[in-house]
């Protein structure tokens, strides 16, 4: 490993973690300023020096912007996906279809996959109800569908494939 | 206007609770219940939110941040001990 | 500014009473999941959005701890959920008569094909 | 609010009360929680009752500063915080006191083999011989 | 005077070295020599006093003791207390000699001869004591070396019976005589009993001076055996017989006497005096007397001449005359000699012949010539016949009766006593022909005169029976003069012929009679056995075992072992007494309510079902725990309403840490239960808790409704110049009341502690029995509870959720702990989100894995938590000033800015680290519990498999 | 030296926690340091003791401002005789109870924090003994009892585990109680300092008010009375105090309802000195129950610490009658009494552990013929008939005094029951001796180990040495009797001659 990359790998990951939780600092007390920032800076080293065993495999963003596109689309379907609830709810007579199927996965890393169960849970009609343990597939429950490889195709579509192309992962840590 | 949308606001949310204490009661199965406790513990957190607005008092905020971090402990460990019988093994 | 946040208040509560309310409603424990899931999460974070505008405005500096607030809860909220229905499910709490449940691949887990085998027995 | 109040720590009282006097040890924990829900209340509630009050010093309140008018009265937007300072150390004392209970509740059936509250009269207290062989390696 | 304290504090002396030689030295003759020769010196040493008395002098010493409160240490000489003092020695110093000679080799010399001179000292405490109050205490000590020494062969059953006995008897008397004292003592306002004589005229008027005379008389007739409460002395008999002869014969038991004596110059004009004392005397003496007759052990026969001798003493006394009184004196001196002499040569013949039945003895005369002479006096002077010192006494006492009867114009008082006389006569008689001259049952082996030391005391007491009665101006005057002195004011020349008058006239009677009831003896008794048979034992018995009985239904009743009736009678005793003093009434006022949308109205409904929930669910375990969770979310809300932010926070990651800690539980114990509890109980429980509840929101709506004043607003007002916070719970919780903090995380240091323990202190598990009132356990599918549930605790979903959430979640926690003191939050808050998020990780990735990623030993946690704290608090000590007295400070750094630093932060720091410790603590504990547990379940599935398998 | 000095009120409570911080940073494996500490601790103690002794018979009333704020907003010390008397006993009694635990527990017991939790036990103790504040009290009950729970299940024995609940539930139902005073008397007035609530009823003039604080005061009469095991009350001790080891309930027994006895005294004397007049109608009735009660109690029993704790019921019964008495001579016999009977009660129960040793036996009726050990049975025979009040031992100088201040007062059948509870503890001590150590069969007695011995020694000396100087112990009793009559003093020391909330009234 030269010493870019181990400079790059450590600017992508400490760095930017480090700025993300001076950010996170001072969206909590509420106050943007440099102090403010530092102070954040400096109790997050404190944080991650302190839970660094914790931590198992590296992950960043690659394509930030294609990550905001990601998540507007995602805040786009949930809305929609909650009228249609609110739909379903109020209705006077509740007639449903729902179906528990099987999403096979192409995502390579826990964080993928976790964005994604938590995307299916929280967008139209689905929930994600189990991992295989090889992570090779996800079961997912559909409030109703008529047609599932229909809603399957729409998550791999929507979802998968951006989170796959947005969230990089290392090789697990040799510890 | 603010006030009687917040009253309209806390009322619906008030429904609500009460809409998930009926499921706490019926059931059927402990994973419905878990479910009402969960919904229950958001709800009042919005609550407290709107509380806040309509006091013009941001000193709830900090308890809606932790329900909005820890609340789902509470439900994991209900059903880790369902499925699992055991908590922090 | 007061119609913004009374809007982003009745949306909030609406949907966050929706939710409760599919608790009722909902036929079984798997379709009563999703709309606290959902709707209660969407309606909480209604009422984030409205506490935010509310004391910007109000207070005339930006108040931001509410994006934090949401940010947990996309990340907590339906990991929960998931975790239930997945005990729940573990538990043997059947589904709806009507639900559609797909047979699994066969180079997925025997442990998953065993229990879903139990299932669909049901 | 009042009637609310006490009503809410009168049940909060009774309840805990009622589980106490149960035969099993799991349910003595539920009454202590809910005993010291209503003590909690209760103390909270002796201060009066005051809504949209937080005892926090911001600029939004009038000044209290300074002993030389000292009065012993607060003014309606000021909550009481002597109580809830006092509150917040009794929570403490019982969740520990809680999560001993529950310990032990959990000991005594695993090692007593009982879930009884009762005690028999001249069971035998005697421990087995030998103090030390009595002990799981 | 100095000497009398060497009087007093020889035998004491004595006892002690005893005592402290006992753990090296085994030989008898040492003690014997130490006790006797104790003896003989503090005789020496009463001489001078002695002589002085005789010169008209009264010897005293003071010792103060309690001073303030007029209790000393005072001796006082006067003549009734020296005549017993020498009486006390010189029996003592006998007795000791002959102890020597009596005890055998088995016999552990050190304990008896300690408690001998023990109680020597005791008694001459208790004759010379001026200070009544050091007279009880003496008097006491009595007890207890009486109930040492009757119990010395405490390997019999009866000897234990006896000491037990006579111990709860005479103190009953004691602690009577006590109180009696105090009284007299606040009658006269002293405890000197020569300053109570002085203000007699006071205390006869003071209201307590009938009280204080029957407690007086109690503690004498229990003491000196008196009826009803004479049944003690004959199981006395239990003792070595020396210490019957001179404990129970010859002086401890006179105490009584010696004490009727004493107080009978304030006393006898008292109208209860001559009924009670001269009544229960002459009872006493006829009965014991009857009864001794028929007695087929030679000591009971004693013990009971005894008693009767006493009731004879008391009775006199109980005339109430100066010469009624004189004679008691006179009786008791001579008693106590000839009753010495024959308990010795009882002694001599147990010894001997080591039998006590008359049945098996008889014939002795032949055997032991000596012995039985001195014996056989004694016996006659018991009798009464002249011209021993038995006779000398009896005229003596039988004129002061007939100048009584003469004074009252009633002579049953001497018809009572001349039967009395015949039945002593009759088992002095007794005594004599069938231990020395019956023929006996079988004949002797190895039956001889005894050593030297046995035979040497009676020898001399036998010759002194006779020398008192033919010289009884040298060998009583003296003696009687002296004792004498303090009950009569002239005293009377003793002499041993009085003329042909009604007093010899009566012994006449007695002699004769004596010997005629002794021939029809055999009679006597088959009559006397079929008579209904009353034994002071038995009621003795009936009445601790009452009491007994008593006392167990009384205790199983209170202590049954019931925390359900333990609850009851602790709630039913707060509504009582708060319920009798809130009926005056007037106390309840309907406070004025503050309006509120109806919403809260909702929320406080439903705390109070899902309160109510809780309890009906509470056998369903798992759901009472979720209604429990309710309720605390509910909690929540109400702090919220309540302008309680910081409460609720707290309420909050103490709501969540609670859930984790129940269920953690639960996973040990049973998820549900058969609820077996009988409705009409839960009902009645149901009431009370109703009635609290009631209780507790009336008296909370009372206290609304008056206005409140309140220290309070000293916070407000100080909090941000002079603590540095504007979070005013929070500065009250780290400053104003930072030691309350202090021992707020001591506590949850403690339970941290105590759960260890209870954990990690693992024992084999034992097979026990299952018990008659353990519930039932409902049998659920296995599958649904029990560890071996199917399926993994985690998925990668949680896992993932877990580690992400850790490190914003953890930034949280100590935003906070940072804004702890200007804003809601603060070391504990931040403290159970630490540990909140840490748990999680448990929970995801169990306690094995986390152990591994994060190295923290949380007992040290906990210890640094509060080095933390009370090095804050301690700092102040460099500044002069109080334990944790605070300080604040802005720094100036760069980049960071102005930043405030009280010291109460590093206080709640330390408020951080212990609850974080605890709580993961518990949760790694329990985690690693519940892992062995599995283990060892499957090692058990897997061995029945295996043995299966085979 | 002087500097340390002046903080000597804080320090008994300090000096335990900062052992128990070393212990468990440093040592916790290491048994005999963890030893050495602790013994340090106690003998630390003792000379801070001393000092505060010194220090208080010259200022009557010692303050310390925690935090240096003014009273009643901080919390205050409050250190007089009567507190100075118990932390004397506390130290005493814990060196003995160190002692004889060094001998009695096994090895891992011992070292599963039961040097700690021991340390931890008189820190709450002794911080129970020197607080001005009614909630901060209730703190340190809480402290010293998390402690016991912990010394109580120490060793997991199964009748331990189920002693413990018990005694849990009830302490905790009192715990509540505590806290539902406190709060009901801040409702009405405002203040949780002691002296300042003292002050705050002097000038109660509403009657309907009075009537609630009333109300408060008798449950936190109740409170205390639990505390103090008095009839019908003391549910929570007979069961718990056999199941621990005799090291630990020789400490409980000797202090932890003398707490109670103690915060009676205080705060009754201090806080409702003005209101009801509680000691007749309430206390000294009582006094006459659990003295009688409690002896009922011991008489039927035959296990040998079960029968000791019920006589802890009955001579707090003793005590309570001082108290109940409420004169200076009656709270000083209450005192002089207390100070008799922790030590000698202490001193049983740690000759009831040598006898449990010796025999491998609880019942009396088992134990078989233990005069053969002579040291013990000598040992008993003073320790037991001292609690029985045989003179001239310290026991009946302390019934004395309080026997004789009642009679004075009249107060006729508490000095009865006084007296037959004596007779009847004479006739249960004396049970015991008959059947544990004359009766019953010999067996083959076991070896004690000398630090046992030393303990039991230790404590029950002072039943011969405190007749000895019965004179000054009682002069300090009694001016700390007179102190507890007059709240003024206590007023006077903590808040000063002027009430700033008295300012505030119109
Ligand atoms: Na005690
Ligand atoms: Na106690």
């Amino acid at each position: 490993m030269t010493t870019s990359q181990v400079f790059g790998q450590w600017w992508r990951l400490r760095v930017r973690a480090l700025i993300a939780l001076g950010l996170l600092w001072c969206l909590l007390n509420n106050r943007l300023s440099l102090s403010e920032f530092a102070l954040g800076v400096l109790f997050g080293a404190f944080v991650l020096w302190l839970t660094k065993g914790f931590r198992h495999e590296r992950i960043w963003l690659e394509r930030e912007w294609k990550a905001i596109f990601l998540l507007s689309d995602f805040l786009k379907q949930m809305v929609i996906a909650n009228f249609q609830v609110a739909r379903i709810v109020l209705s006077p007579k509740i007639n449903l279809r729902p179906a528990l199927f099987v999403l096979p996965l192409e995502l390579d890393n826990d964080v993928a996959i976790t964005a994604l169960g938590n995307m299916i849970t929280l967008t139209p009609g689905t929930l994600t109800i189990d991992v295989a343990p090889d992570r090779s597939v996800l079961f997912v429950h559909c409030i109703h569908t008529e047609d599932v490889d229909a809603t399957r195709k729409g998550i791999k579509e929507s979802f998968e494939r951006p989170l796959k192309e947005v969230l990089r992962c290392s090789p697990k840590r040799v510890s | 206007m603010l006030t009687q949308a917040g009253f309209v606001a806390l009322t619906l949310l008030a429904l609500g609770i009460l809409c998930s204490i009926y499921r706490f009661l019926v059931g059927p199965s402990m994973p419905d219940r878990i479910l009402a406790l969960d919904t229950i513990t958001t709800l009042v957190m919005s609550q407290f939110i709107v509380l806040g607005i309509l006091q013009s008092n941001r000193h709830y905020m900090e308890a809606a941040l932790l329900i909005a971090l820890l609340g789902f402990i509470s439900t994991t460990v209900a059903a880790k001990f369902l499925l699992r019988g055991s908590v922090t093994e | 500014m007061e119609w913004v946040v009374s809007f982003f208040l009745l949306f909030g509560s609406f949907f966050a009473f929706i939710g409760a309310l599919g608790l009722v409603r909902m036929p079984d424990f798997y379709t009563r999941m999703h709309t606290p899931t959902k709707a209660t999460t969407l309606g909480s974070i209604g009422i984030l959005l409205a506490s935010t505008i509310y004391f910007t405005a109000h207070t005339g500096q930006l108040n931001i701890l509410e994006p934090v607030i949401i940010l947990f809860l996309f990340l907590t909220a339906p990991i929960g959920a998931h975790f239930l229905s997945k005990a729940a499910f573990r538990l043997g709490v059947k589904p709806l008569v009507q639900t559609l449940i797909e047979k699994l691949p066969p180079d997925s887990s025997p442990e998953l094909a065993e229990q879903k085998s139990k299932d669909v027995s049901n | 609010m009042e009637l609310q109040v006490a009503i809410v720590i009168g049940t909060l009282f009774a309840t805990g009360i009622y589980l106490l006097m149960r035969r099993n040890t799991f349910s003595l924990l539920l009454g202590l929680s809910l005993l010291s829900h209503g003590i909690n209340l209760f103390i909270l509630a002796s201060g009066r009752i005051r809504m949209n009050a937080v005892p926090v010093l911001d600029g939004g309140k009038v000044s209290l500063t300074g002993m030389k008018d000292f009065v012993a009265t607060l003014p309606q937007q000021y909550a009481d915080p002597l109580p809830q300072a006092l509150i917040l150390t009794a929570i403490v004392i019982s969740f520990a006191v809680t999560a001993f209970a529950a310990v032990l509740v959990y000991r005594t059936y695993t090692y007593a083999k009982t879930e009884s509250t009762n005690l028999e009269q001249n069971e035998p207290h005697s421990e087995p011989e030998g103090g030390e062989g009595a002990w799981k390696p | 005077m100095i000497s009398l304290w060497f009087v007093i504090g020889l035998p004491f002396l004595a006892s002690l070295i005893s005592l402290i030689l006992s753990v090296q030295v085994k030989r008898r003759n040492v003690y014997a020599f130490i006790s006797a020769a104790t003896f003989a010196a503090s005789l020496i040493a009463a001489l001078p006093s002695l002589k002085a008395l005789t010169e008209g002098q009264i010897p005293q010493g003071v010792l103060p003791w309690v001073p303030s409160l007029g209790i000393n240490l005072s001796l006082r000489m006067e003549g009734l207390g020296a005549m017993f003092t020498v009486l006390i020695l010189v029996i003592g110093f006998l007795i000791a000699i002959y102890a020597n000679g009596y005890l055998q080799a088995d016999d552990p010399p050190a304990r008896f001869f300690g408690a001998l001179s023990l109680f020597g000292g005791s008694m001459v405490g208790v004759v010379l004591s001026d200070d009544l109050i050091a007279l009880c205490i003496f008097w006491e000590l009595t007890t207890i070396s009486s109930f040492l020494l009757i119990g010395y062969w405490f390997h019999r059953e009866r000897a234990r019976y006896g000491a037990y006995q006579s111990l709860v008897v005479t103190a009953l008397g004691g602690l009577a005589l006590l109180a009696g004292v105090l009284m007299l003592g606040y009658a006269s306002g002293s405890f000197e009993w020569s300053q109570i004589l002085q203000v007699s005229e006071k205390v006869k008027k003071h209201h307590w001076f009938t009280p204080a005379l029957l407690l007086i008389l109690l503690g004498s007739f229990t003491k000196s055996a008196q009826f009803p409460f004479h049944f003690w002395l004959p199981n006395a008999m239990e003792a070595p017989t020396p210490v019957s002869a001179y404990l129970h014969s010859a002086t401890m038991v006179k105490a009584g006497v010696f004490l009727l004596a004493k107080f009978h110059p304030l006393f006898h004009h008292h109208p209860l005096w001559f009924p009670l004392v001269g009544g229960v005397g002459l009872l006493t003496m006829l009965w014991a007397s009857y009864v001794a007759l028929h007695q087929r052990d030679m000591k009971a026969l004693l013990a009971y001449s005894t008693v009767s001798q006493l009731g004879f003493m008391t009775a006199l006394l109980g005339l109430g005359t100066e010469e009624g009184a004189a004679a008691a004196v006179l009786v008791l001196l001579t008693h106590a000699v000839f009753k010495a002499a024959l308990f010795l040569s009882a002694g001599i013949v147990e010894h001997e012949t080591h039998t006590r039945l008359f049945d098996e003895l008889g014939g002795l005369a032949k055997e032991m010539p000596v012995t039985s002479t001195f014996a056989v006096i004694a016996a006659a002077a018991s009798a009464g016949l002249p011209p021993l010192n038995g006779f000398l006494g009896k005229e003596f006492a039988f004129e002061a009766a007939h100048h009584f009867a003469e004074k009252t114009h009633s002579s049953l008082l001497l018809f009572l006593l001349t039967i009395a006389s015949i039945f002593t006569a009759s088992y002095s008689y007794r005594f004599a022909w069938e231990v020395f001259f019956k023929r006996p049952p079988q004949p002797y082996t190895r039956v001889h005169e005894p050593k030297e030391f046995l035979r040497l005391p009676v020898i001399l007491l036998g010759s002194l029976c006779v020398l008192m009665g033919i010289a009884a101006s040298w060998f009583v005057q003296p003696l009687f003069s002296i004792g004498a002195s303090t009950v009569s004011e002239a005293v009377p020349k003793v002499k041993l012929w009085h003329g042909f008058g009604v007093p010899f006239f009566m012994s006449l009677v007695a002699i004769f009679g004596g010997a005629l009831v002794m021939a029809a003896r055999k009679l006597l008794t088959d009559l006397h056995l079929r008579l209904p048979q009353w034994n002071g034992d038995k009621s003795y018995d009936l009445l601790t075992k009452g009491l007994l009985n008593g006392a167990e239904l009384l205790t199983n009743t209170l202590q049954s072992g019931s925390l359900r009736r333990y609850l009851w009678i602790t709630v039913a005793f707060v509504i009582v007494g708060t319920a009798s003093l809130l009926l005056q009434g007037g106390w309840f006022k309907f406070p004025a309510i503050q309006p509120v949308p109806p919403t809260t109205i909702v929320l406080s409904a439903v705390l109070v079902t899902a309160a109510i929930l809780t309890a009906v669910f509470q056998t369903k375990r798992l759901l009472a725990v979720f209604s429990l969770s309710i309720v605390g979310v509910m909690v929540i809300a109400h702090f919220i309403l309540l302008s309680a932010p910081d409460l609720a926070l707290t309420q909050l990651v103490v709501e969540v840490a609670t859930l984790l800690l129940f269920l953690a539980v639960l996973v040990f114990l049973p998820k549900e239960i058969a609820d077996r509890e009988p409705p009409a109980a839960k009902w009645q429980d149901a009431a009370l808790a109703l009635f609290v509840g009631i209780g507790v929101t009336t008296l909370l709506l009372s206290i609304f409704a008056f206005p409140f004043e309140t220290v309070s607003r000293y916070y407000y007002a100080t909090a941000k110049e002079l603590a540095g916070g504007k979070n005013v719970v929070n500065v009250i919780l780290v400053d104003y009341r930072g030691y309350d903090t202090l021992g707020e995380i001591t506590v949850m240091g403690i339970a941290g502690l105590g759960i260890y323990s209870l954990i990690r202190l693992r024992r084999r598990l034992t097979e026990t029995k299952s018990e008659k009132d353990e519930p039932v356990y409902i049998d659920l599918p296995p599958e649904h509870w029990t560890l071996g549930a199917q399926g993994k605790g985690s998925t990668p979903l949680i896992m993932t959720v877990a580690r992400i959430v850790l490190v914003p979640g953890l930034l949280v926690g100590l935003y906070l702990f940072w804004r702890g003191h200007n804003a809601p939050g603060g070391g504990f808050i931040a403290g159970l989100v630490v540990a909140a998020l840490i748990g999680l990780q448990y929970i995801a990735f169990g306690e094995n894995r986390v152990r591994r990623a994060f190295h923290v030993n949380y007992r040290v946690l906990i210890a640094l938590g509060w080095l933390s704290a009370l090095l804050t608090g301690i700092g102040a000590f460099l500044l002069g000033f109080p334990f944790l007295t605070s300080g604040y400070r802005y720094w100036h750094l760069p980049i960071l800015g102005e930043i405030e630093i009280p010291s109460a932060m590093f206080f709640d720091l330390g408020v951080l680290f212990v609850v974080a410790g605890v709580v993961l603590m518990v949760l790694s504990l329990l985690g690693e519990s519940a892992r062995l547990e599995r283990a060892r379940e499957t090692a058990e599935i897997k061995a029945d498999e295996r043995a299966k398998a085979r | 030296m002087e500097a340390v000095m002046q903080h000597a009120p804080i320090l008994p409570v300090l000096v335990p926690l900062t052992v128990t911080i070393l212990m468990l940073l440093f040592f916790r494996d290491n048994l005999r340091a963890q030893r050495t500490l602790s013994i340090a601790s106690s003998l630390l103690l003792l000379v801070f003791v001393t000092f505060l002794l010194v220090k208080v018979n010259a200022e009557d009333v010692i303050v310390y401002r925690l935090g240096n704020w003014q009273p009643p907003f901080g919390i205050v010390l409050m250190v007089d005789r009567l507190s100075v008397i118990m932390l004397y006993l506390c130290a005493i009694t814990g060196l003995a109870s160190l002692l004889f635990a060094c001998g009695e527990l096994d090895e891992r017991r011992e070292k599963t924090h039961f040097h700690p939790l021991f340390q931890l036990l008189i820190m709450g103790i002794n911080g129970a003994f020197v607080t001005g504040d009614l909630f901060n009290l209730f703190v340190f009950y809480e402290i010293l009892l998390s402690a016991s729970y912990g010394l109580l299940a120490l060793g997991n024995e199964p009748y331990q585990l189920r002693a413990t609940v018990q005694y849990l539930v009830l302490n905790l139902v009192k715990s509540t109680l505590f806290l539902f005073g406190v709060a009901a008397l801040y409702g009405v007035l405002g203040t949780v300092n002691m002296a300042h609530l003292s002050q705050r009823i002097a000038i109660l003039d509403n009657n309907a008010q009075r009537i609630l604080v009333d109300a408060a005061g008798f449950v936190l009469l109740t409170v205390f009375s639990i505390k103090a095991a008095l009839v019908p009350l003391f549910f929570w001790m007979p069961d718990s105090y056999p199941a621990p080891a005799a090291a630990v309930g020789a400490m409980f027994a000797g202090m932890m309802t003398k707490v109670g006895v103690y915060s009676l005294a205080r705060v009754f004397s201090l806080v409702f000195h003005g209101t009801e007049s509680w000691a007749g109608n309430w206390v000294l009735p009582i006094s006459a129950i659990t003295m009688v009660g409690g002896v009922l109690g011991a008489v039927a029993q035959t296990n040998f610490r079960r029968l000791l704790s019920f006589h802890i019921t009955s001579q707090v019964g003793y005590m309570v009658m001082g108290i109940g008495l409420f004169t200076p001579a009656g709270l000083g016999a209450a005192i002089f009494y207390i100070a008799h009977h922790i030590l000698v009660k202490a001193g049983l129960f740690l000759i009831a552990g040598i006898a449990e040793k010796l025999s491998g036996e609880k019942d009396i009726r088992e134990m078989g013929r233990l005069i053969r050990h002579p040291m013990t049975a000598g040992l008993f025979l003073i320790a037991g008939w001292s609690l029985a009040g045989v003179p001239p031992l310290s026991g009946f100088w302390a019934k004395l005094f309080v026997i004789k201040e009642g009679l004075q007062l009249h107060a006729y059948y508490a000095v009865l029951a006084a007296l037959l509870t004596g007779l009847l503890t004479l006739f249960s001590m004396t049970k015991v001796w008959v059947m544990a150590f004359w009766g019953g069969e010999a067996k083959r007695l076991k070896q004690v180990p000398a630090t046992m011995i030393g303990g039991a020694v230790f404590l029950v000396a002072f039943s011969v040495i405190i007749p000895i100087v019965a004179e000054p112990i009682w002069r300090f009793c009694e001016v700390a009797g007179k102190h507890l009559t007059d709240p003024e003093l206590y007023i006077r020391a903590v808040l000063g001659s002027e009430d700033i909330m008295a300012r505030a009234r119109p």
